[in-house]
């Protein structure tokens, strides 16, 4: 669900495949239209987009009200041990079912949620207690809460199962009928493949894409699926598992590393002005505070030895590591407001680096006159991007709307290095680094995109060496050695690019005393004497000259030899949960990591004997869990980190150490999944009052209309995605001859029932309009497209692959231009899978 | 390729069954001359250099040819990797022609304000300018303060050390490497406009 | 059958066509002065001698259209030597093969009939020749040049008919057939044309040609009815307008019916004059719409 | 020793893969006839969208040596929804029409089996183009000669596979040794008939075995394949028969209308 894994990620699909000629896997693919991915599977069910917390609620629904999950003793012994069904929550709390399509908690304007009242009930705090690693970590131990209470028999009418099951009462068979279209049979037919095939011998997997994230209510989507895979017992266990599709080769790395507004490499959060830190103690104490009976315990080392890899020498406990001087974000800084207060003339310079907002951003007609009220704009590519030459020929430019002479913008095109002309890491969607090595130099002044943001550091704190100013402290401490070893570039013409051995080095990290890098993050320090790039990956060079990025040795599962997975090469995450309560394998068929009572732990005892017991796994996977904490081994209450966490305790970043079924914390937008309409619409909400999510993030500003509910203007449901042939905004595949000639222009995908009806013609034009633009396209009738049914009304969905442009040698208006910005209130993510629209046959500006 | 006549006729008469015999060499001249030469086909040969698929995130191993004179001349997948043991899909199957494309700009372009066209421009001349843009933006942009909602409908006086008036928006086809060093310069700069491919 | 996504070789016709109307013609004419020459009496020579005076010289045309439409037109030698041994090469399951091969042959035995006929005619003197001249050698060359000749005028039509082409391929095995009677008969008039340009009365021997040439010329139409028969719905591009004028009113009712008609009209007539020289020419133009429509009713 | 390619269309997923690394290795153009000029704009655009389905290609030509066919089968209530791709190349005839055709000895069959263009020959008379059942052979009008598929010939003769199958993310497009290859079609084809699939091979009778074959679950025609293909030069030789009686017919002809004058001479004729 939510990808279209043959075409988005036709190698990757290799493996199910195999999977389903091999050994009979059942391959389901539950998307609104029939593609090449559905054309594999052996079963297709067609629902109407964005109705798949629907879809997945009634699987929630179907699989606990079964009896088979009532009645196998595998479900509940995983589910009350792994996840947090049994935990009791706030009595407080009112669901959804109470207040008719929200939460309590929700603000007077209705605009956000305050979530005390969907915490746990706890017992006392422990007494508090002394003796951390360091001067945080001390200060968290006061912190300490009591631990949740639970009700293991599951009876409890606060606990998280009979909430659940509350929930989704009426997440029925009939409602997906009536909300997503398709039939109950089909329905029913998918709920009873991922239950048969889960259990104690087998797993089932979901995978999805931005078919899931791109809505106002993504975040929620891919938690549903977390919730049915955890109930299942699907998660950290080989086979199982809810599986992510990134669309880019480092996406992963450029999350976990990230060029994000909000966020620090690894997951730190970035310093926020409207949050309580004021200084890094109460920084970490806000954002460690409530994890810190997780690994998120040890998040003072990562955060010290973070500022003490931005900042070198100049970093020291006095100075709280040169805190102070690091920016902090006041508000949503990402991408979509970004470029409105770009259009309000807010931001006068601009690095584009790798990306085409022209054609690939939300509202892209917003966007490129957005670019137009720049002072000034880096671009980095390949080619002439339609970012590039917005100023030329944009349809803007052409229609007059803008006029070249008036666009005061300055701009700079620098060419950039492919992946073959440089060396460097990228981490893929299974967190596996991998290293490329440098082929050859690249062309004339092309350069890697390091190359260009080392050299300008180089430059800028050259400019800012002899400020006194506070305000340049940071650049001017700012830690950038880089220079390569004569010998790493001795093969090249070009001697200045950055040694990436040193930035992944540094990223690695290292002691600070010998520089010698750190072979696992359990070696990080809270004192300063480690710096840190990104904790996660920590043991990627384990040591001087060893990298295991560039490890190359496969075999034929896991293979633990090939790159590095981070955390410390796990593959599967909360690998721990492949082992029951007692630490043994769950079957033989879906062994992976279990409890040896008999290897040596590699510690002795007080009296000198060896400590006997050990997690272990045959095929080398890393081991996601304290290795020598036994099964049964309880935690202590006044402790952090491991030392809270029990044997049982298989998922490590949980503060509670369970699967989340019900989410106390860290959701803007509700404890539980919820079916809301997409922003817009043809449909209400049949399931609530509350018609979209509350707390959706919402831009009310010129260039940006937005469609009413069931406007009769725009009646048509429109998705954007991909094709196989080509790649996004089309940069990398739109210039390409063989590529452009696999899919040469911008098609429109409908169905002959819509083609009858608005006299659209197969090959023909069509124009398709929403109140951000119009665009006009190549239609292809196919009944891959269906119109669906929904409660009765007649619901007509269009597709639009979104990879073209006016520039390159495949060409085609942007889809984006109808696209309005509209967002998920979690992680800012714009609702592109779903929108309306109207369409018409014929040519933009009325020619046939 | 030493194959005898009699050997090659036999085994084309073996593969062609009941038809008819397809060629007749007249005067006596062998036909596995033709077969053997088109046989001994000159291969693409050279350095082989392990890379990574450029395209998604599926991280397909490639392996990256190079001639003796230093040209990238093929790319395919790596059979050893096993993400994809040797497959790729068309994008990653054409990566060749990203590397190796006439449309491809090595020169650095440069746009001038209100400017009609495209200025080629030392690759050195243009850091040296954007640096200075980046510091002239910067300076007179910078907030060491800035006054936030309190939460209690007022407002408190906080630290930011930041400036909203410069953006970077990168892509997620490049190194972590390069994320590192992006994020620890605009961090260093104040940049909190920085964002990246990997949102969406 | 074969299906609709055979490839087209996309042969001009104004190349291979002409190709096929002259090779055709000069072939037609040639066994046609042979068969003079072999079975009549040897003061009878008009129709033969023009025959001669009519095939070397279009045969040297041939080569023209045919090397323009090749690909590589400097290697056309490659047909005879396989480049990469030097040696000769011959491929007998080719038509185009050994029809090359054939062509030399041809052309050899129409060049010595035109230097025989010149010295007879004593317009050159090749006094080494002329001694030792007799009728054994040009009886001779007659024969193996009229084998040739009707190898070169049918040879074209098997050469369509082994193809994939659904046309091509549902009239097999007559197109070869067709093509050669069509290839007598344009010869036959070429020659008759020869001898109304040179004001010949040849008298009887004419008489004679004719009544082979309208043998012929009903064969030629039987033949085009089987043909389309076989051809079924594959000849569907003949009902269109460009066939319905240029192979229905071209080649069959100007081309061979209304021809045909006036030969049968004129048997009593007076050879030459303007209605008969304007016959010829329908024939000829005829022979040439024919080969035109059969070869694109093939390729488009 | 003959080598082959099995085509499984039943895990083939459309994605043209095999099309472009065919490209790829074997420095093949994009098909010039796919791009148009655009005014103002100094490089080709492409203007090939067909509204086939995916398939914007359309055949094989001298640059697309693989093409990739969609065939969608939907019915209008959605009940039975079948997405068939089948990637199409030159078949390496064991009697290939191609090669019976050719000339110039321009195209050969090498030790290996597969059949291949020697473009130094080549003099460009496209007549192999029509003897080629399939539609495979394609005529360079930058070149002057004929292309197509040669099954990797320089690839093959190093111990590799093609470029399309090593490609091939699905492993639809399998190389190999064609017994072995037989072998493995066998055995899909049983499995898929004992779940009750309608499948059938194709290849292994047409022109006494196509060295790459397929596993089809349609009728070929479906597939763009010739239901019952046949190799032309089989019509040669009553072609060449019916050609030769009718030679016989007019020399018949001739004689009769010549005999007259012939009886007459004859003692003109023994002196």
């Amino acid at each position: 669900m939510g990808s279209n894994m043959a075409e988005c990620h036709p190698v990757a699909f290799r493996w199910p495949l195999k999977a389903r000629t091999d050994h009979d896997a059942v391959l389901m693919h539950v998307d609104p239209r029939f593609t090449r991915t559905s054309a594999a599977c052996n079963l297709h069910v067609p629902i109407r987009a964005g109705s798949d917390i629907a879809f997945l609620g009634a699987l929630i629904k179907f699989v606990i009200n079964s009896k088979r999950w009532n009645e196998d003793p595998f479900f509940r012994e995983y589910v009350v041990n792994y996840t947090n069904a049994a935990t009791l929550v706030n009595p407080e709390f009112r669901d959804t079912e109470e207040l008719d399509g929200v939460f309590s908690g929700l603000a007077p304007d209705g605009k956000s949620y305050a979530n005390a009242t969907w915490s746990y009930q706890r017992n006392q705090a422990p007494p508090k207690a002394k003796g951390g690693v360091g001067p945080f970590s001390d200060l968290l131990l006061q912190q300490v809460p009591g631990r949740p209470k639970t009700d293991p028999t599951l009876q409890d009418p606060n606990c998280v199962l009979q909430i659940v099951r509350k929930h989704y009462a009426r997440y029925t068979p009939d409602l997906v009928e009536k909300v997503c279209g398709c039939s109950a049979e089909q329905f029913l037919k998918v709920a009873q493949t991922m239950l048969d095939n889960s259990g104690r011998d087998k797993t089932a997997n979901i995978t999805y894409a931005v078919g899931w994230t791109q809505h106002t209510v993504g975040v929620q989507i891919i938690r549903a699926a977390a919730m049915l895979q955890a109930l299942l017992g699907n998660i950290g266990r080989p086979g199982g598992g809810v599986l992510a599709l990134r669309g880019h080769a480092t996406i992963q790395g450029s999350t976990d590393i990230a060029t994000l507004y909000h966020s620090l490499p690894a997951y730190l959060n970035m310093p926020d002005g409207r949050k309580k830190h004021d200084s890094l103690k109460e920084f970490i104490l806000t954002e460690a505070g409530p994890l810190a009976t997780s690994y998120w315990g040890n998040y003072p080392k990562f955060a010290v030895s973070y500022l003490k890899a931005q900042f070198g020498a100049a970093a020291t406990a006095e100075n709280d590591y040169g805190y102070d001087y690091h920016p902090k974000i006041t508000g949503d800084h990402s991408h979509m407001p970004m470029m409105l207060d770009m259009a309000a003339g807010k931001i006068k310079g601009f690095f584009v680096m790798g990306q085409n907002p022209a054609v690939g951003g939300q509202n892209a007609r917003l966007q490129r006159k957005a670019l137009a009220k720049l002072d000034w704009m880096v671009v980095r590519d390949y080619f002439e991007t339609e970012t590039a030459a917005f100023w030329r020929n944009s349809p803007e430019v052409l229609s007059g709307e803008l006029k070249t002479a008036d666009i005061k913008t300055e701009v700079f095109f620098l060419p950039a290095a492919a992946v073959a002309e440089m060396e460097g890491s990228f981490t893929n969607t299974q967190r596996l680094l991998q290293q490329h090595d440098k082929a050859a130099d690249p062309p004339g002044d092309a350069r890697s995109d390091s190359w260009f943001t080392y050299q300008l550091g180089k430059r800028l704190q050259k400019m800012y060496a002899d400020s006194a100013s506070n305000l340049d402290w940071g650049i001017k401490n700012l830690a950038w050695d880089y220079e390569p070893e004569a010998k790493e570039v001795a093969p090249w013409r070009i001697k200045d690019e950055p040694s990436a051995y040193k930035v992944l080095k540094e990223i690695n990290g290292v002691t600070v005393a010998d520089q010698k890098p750190l072979a696992t993050f359990a070696n990080l320090k809270e004192d300063g004497s480690t710096a840190c790039g990104a904790w996660i990956y920590t043991g990627v060079i384990p040591e001087d000259g060893k990298n295991n990025a560039a490890r190359r040795k496969p075999d034929q599962w896991i293979s633990p030899n090939w790159g590095f997975a981070w955390p410390a090469n796990r593959h599967i995450m909360y690998n721990r949960a492949s082992a029951d309560s007692q630490g043994k394998p769950w079957s033989e068929a879906k062994k992976l990591v279990f409890w040896d009572p008999d290897a040596d732990s590699g510690t002795k005892d007080p009296a000198g004997n060896t400590v006997r017991g050990k997690w272990v796994a045959p095929s080398g996977e890393g081991i996601d869990f304290q290795p020598t904490k036994a099964p049964t081994m309880v935690g202590k209450d006044a402790a952090l980190g491991f030392d809270w966490l029990s044997g049982n305790d298989a998922f490590i970043m949980r503060a509670d150490g369970k699967a989340w079924l019900f989410a106390p914390a860290g959701l803007v937008d509700g404890p539980l999944p919820t079916h809301y309409e997409p922003y817009e619409s043809p449909v209400a909400n049949r399931v609530y009052r509350q018609q979209s999510n509350p707390v959706a993030k919402v831009w009310r500003t010129e260039g940006n209309v937005y469609h009413g509910v069931a406007d009769p203007k725009y009646p048509i449901v429109v998705s954007t995605y991909r094709v196989t042939e080509h790649h996004l905004s089309g940069t990398m595949s739109r210039w390409l001859p063989w590529l452009a000639e696999l899919m040469p222009e911008l098609f429109c995908e409908v169905s002959p029932e819509l083609a009858a009806e608005k006299g659209i013609r197969n090959a023909g034009y069509v124009t398709i309009v929403t109140a951000r633009g119009e665009i006009e396209a190549r239609a292809l009738v196919t009944r891959r497209i269906k119109p669906f049914v929904i409660d009765g009304k007649k619901v007509h969905e269009i597709g639009l692959p979104w990879h073209w442009g006016w520039q390159g040698n495949a060409k085609g208006d942007v889809a984006n231009d109808l696209s309005a910005m509209v967002g998920d209130p979690n992680v800012s993510i714009h609702e592109g899978k779903v929108f309306t629209c109207d369409i018409r046959a014929g040519r933009k500006g009325g020619r046939s | 390729m030493a194959i005898s006549r009699r050997k090659f006729l036999k085994i084309t008469s073996g593969a062609i069954g009941g038809g008819v015999a397809a060629e007749i060499g007249i005067l006596n001249v062998d036909t596995a001359a033709a077969a053997a030469k088109a046989g001994k086909a000159p291969i693409k040969s050279g350095r082989q250099v392990a890379s990574i698929c450029p395209y998604c995130a599926v991280g397909c191993g490639q392996i990256v040819t190079v001639s003796d004179a230093g040209e990238i001349v093929d790319i395919q997948g790596n059979p050893d990797s096993p993400i994809n043991q040797g497959t790729l899909c068309p994008k990653g199957a054409a990566t060749y022609q990203l590397v190796k494309n006439e449309q491809r700009w090595s020169t650095v372009k440069y746009r001038a304000p209100g400017s009609d066209r495209w200025e080629e421009r030392p690759l050195e001349w243009a850091m040296s300018r954007i640096a200075e843009l980046t510091k002239k933006t910067r300076d007179a942009n910078f907030n060491e303060f800035q006054d936030l909602p309190d939460g209690k409908g007022g407002t408190v006086r906080k630290r930011v050390m930041n400036t909203y008036a410069i953006a970077s928006l990168g892509g997620a086809t490049m190194d972590n490497e390069w994320n590192y060093l992006h994020q620890k310069l605009m961090h260093a700069l104040g940049v909190v406009y920085l964002e990246n491919q990997a949102r969406i | 059958m074969s299906p609709d996504n055979v490839q087209v070789p996309e042969w001009a016709w104004y190349y291979i066509a002409v190709y096929f109307f002259v090779a055709g013609t000069s072939a037609g004419a040639y066994f046609i002065g042979a068969m003079e020459e072999l079975f009549s009496s040897a003061k009878e020579r008009e129709v033969s001698r023009a025959a001669c005076y009519v095939a070397f010289p279009l045969l040297l045309l041939v080569p023209i259209p045919l090397i323009a439409d090749l690909g590589r037109p400097g290697r056309f030698w490659h047909l005879f030597i396989y480049n990469q041994g030097g040696y000769p090469y011959l491929n007998l399951q080719s038509p185009m093969s050994v029809g090359s091969w054939v062509l030399l042959v041809f052309g050899g035995c129409t060049l010595l009939s035109f230097l025989d006929n010149l010295v007879a005619d004593r317009v050159i003197s090749f006094p080494l020749f002329s001694r030792y001249y007799n009728r054994i050698p040009r009886k001779l060359y007659a024969l193996v040049g009229s084998l040739a000749g009707f190898f070169i005028a049918g040879y074209t039509g098997v050469l369509l008919n082994v193809t994939a082409r659904p046309f091509w391929a549902a009239t097999s095995p007559l197109m070869g057939a067709l093509f050669l009677v069509s290839g007598a008969s344009t010869g036959a008039a070429a020659i008759s044309l020869y001898l109304i340009w040179r004001q010949r009365n040849a008298g009887e021997e004419v008489a004679r040609l004719e009544s082979f040439d309208r043998a012929l010329m009903i064969s030629e139409l039987l033949l085009i009815a089987v043909l389309l028969v076989l051809a079924g719905h594959t000849a569907q591009l003949l009902v269109t307008l460009p066939f319905l004028v240029m192979f229905w009113l071209g080649a069959v009712a100007l081309g061979i019916a209304a021809p045909l008609w006036f030969k049968y009209r004129s048997r009593r007539q007076h050879f030459g004059g303007a209605p008969h020289l304007a016959h010829y020419l329908c024939i000829l133009a005829g022979g040439l719409l024919l080969r035109i429509s059969l070869l694109q009713a093939g390729q488009l | 020793m003959a080598k082959g390619m099995f085509i499984d269309t039943t895990i083939c997923t459309g994605c043209k893969s095999c099309q472009v690394a065919c490209k790829q290795w074997n420095g093949l153009a994009a098909e010039p006839a796919h791009f148009g000029k655009r005014s103002g704009v100094p490089y080709p655009v492409a203007d090939n969208f067909t509204g086939d389905s995916y398939d914007n290609t359309g055949s094989l030509s001298a640059t697309d040596w693989r093409h990739v066919r969609f065939i969608e089968q939907i019915d209008e209530q959605r009940r039975e929804k079948r997405w068939l791709f089948s990637s199409d190349s030159c078949k390496h005839c064991s009697d290939a029409g191609c090669l019976n055709a050719c000339p110039t000895k321009a195209i050969v069959r090498t030790d290996l089996g597969n059949v291949v263009v020697q473009q130094e020959t080549c003099i460009g008379c496209k007549f192999c183009i029509p003897s080629c059942p399939y539609g495979v052979i394609s005529f360079s009008e930058e070149t002057g000669t004929v292309h197509k598929c040669t099954l990797c010939n320089d690839r093959i003769h190093n111990g590799l596979g093609t470029a399309c199958a090593k490609a091939c993310p699905t492993g639809s497009i399998r190389f190999g040794e064609v017994p072995d290859l037989r072998r493995r079609a066998d055995a899909r084809l049983a499995q898929l008939k004992g779940k009750g699939e309608k499948a059938q091979i194709y290849g292994y009778e047409e022109a006494d075995g196509l060295k790459v074959f397929y596993l089809f679950t349609d009728r070929p025609g479906v597939y763009g394949q010739p239901e019952q293909p046949v190799v032309p030069q089989r019509r040669l030789v009553l072609c060449s028969l019916v050609t030769i009686l009718t030679a016989l017919g007019i020399g018949v002809a001739a004689l009769v209308n010549f005999r007259e004058r012939l009886n007459g001479k004859e003692e003109h004729h023994e002196s």
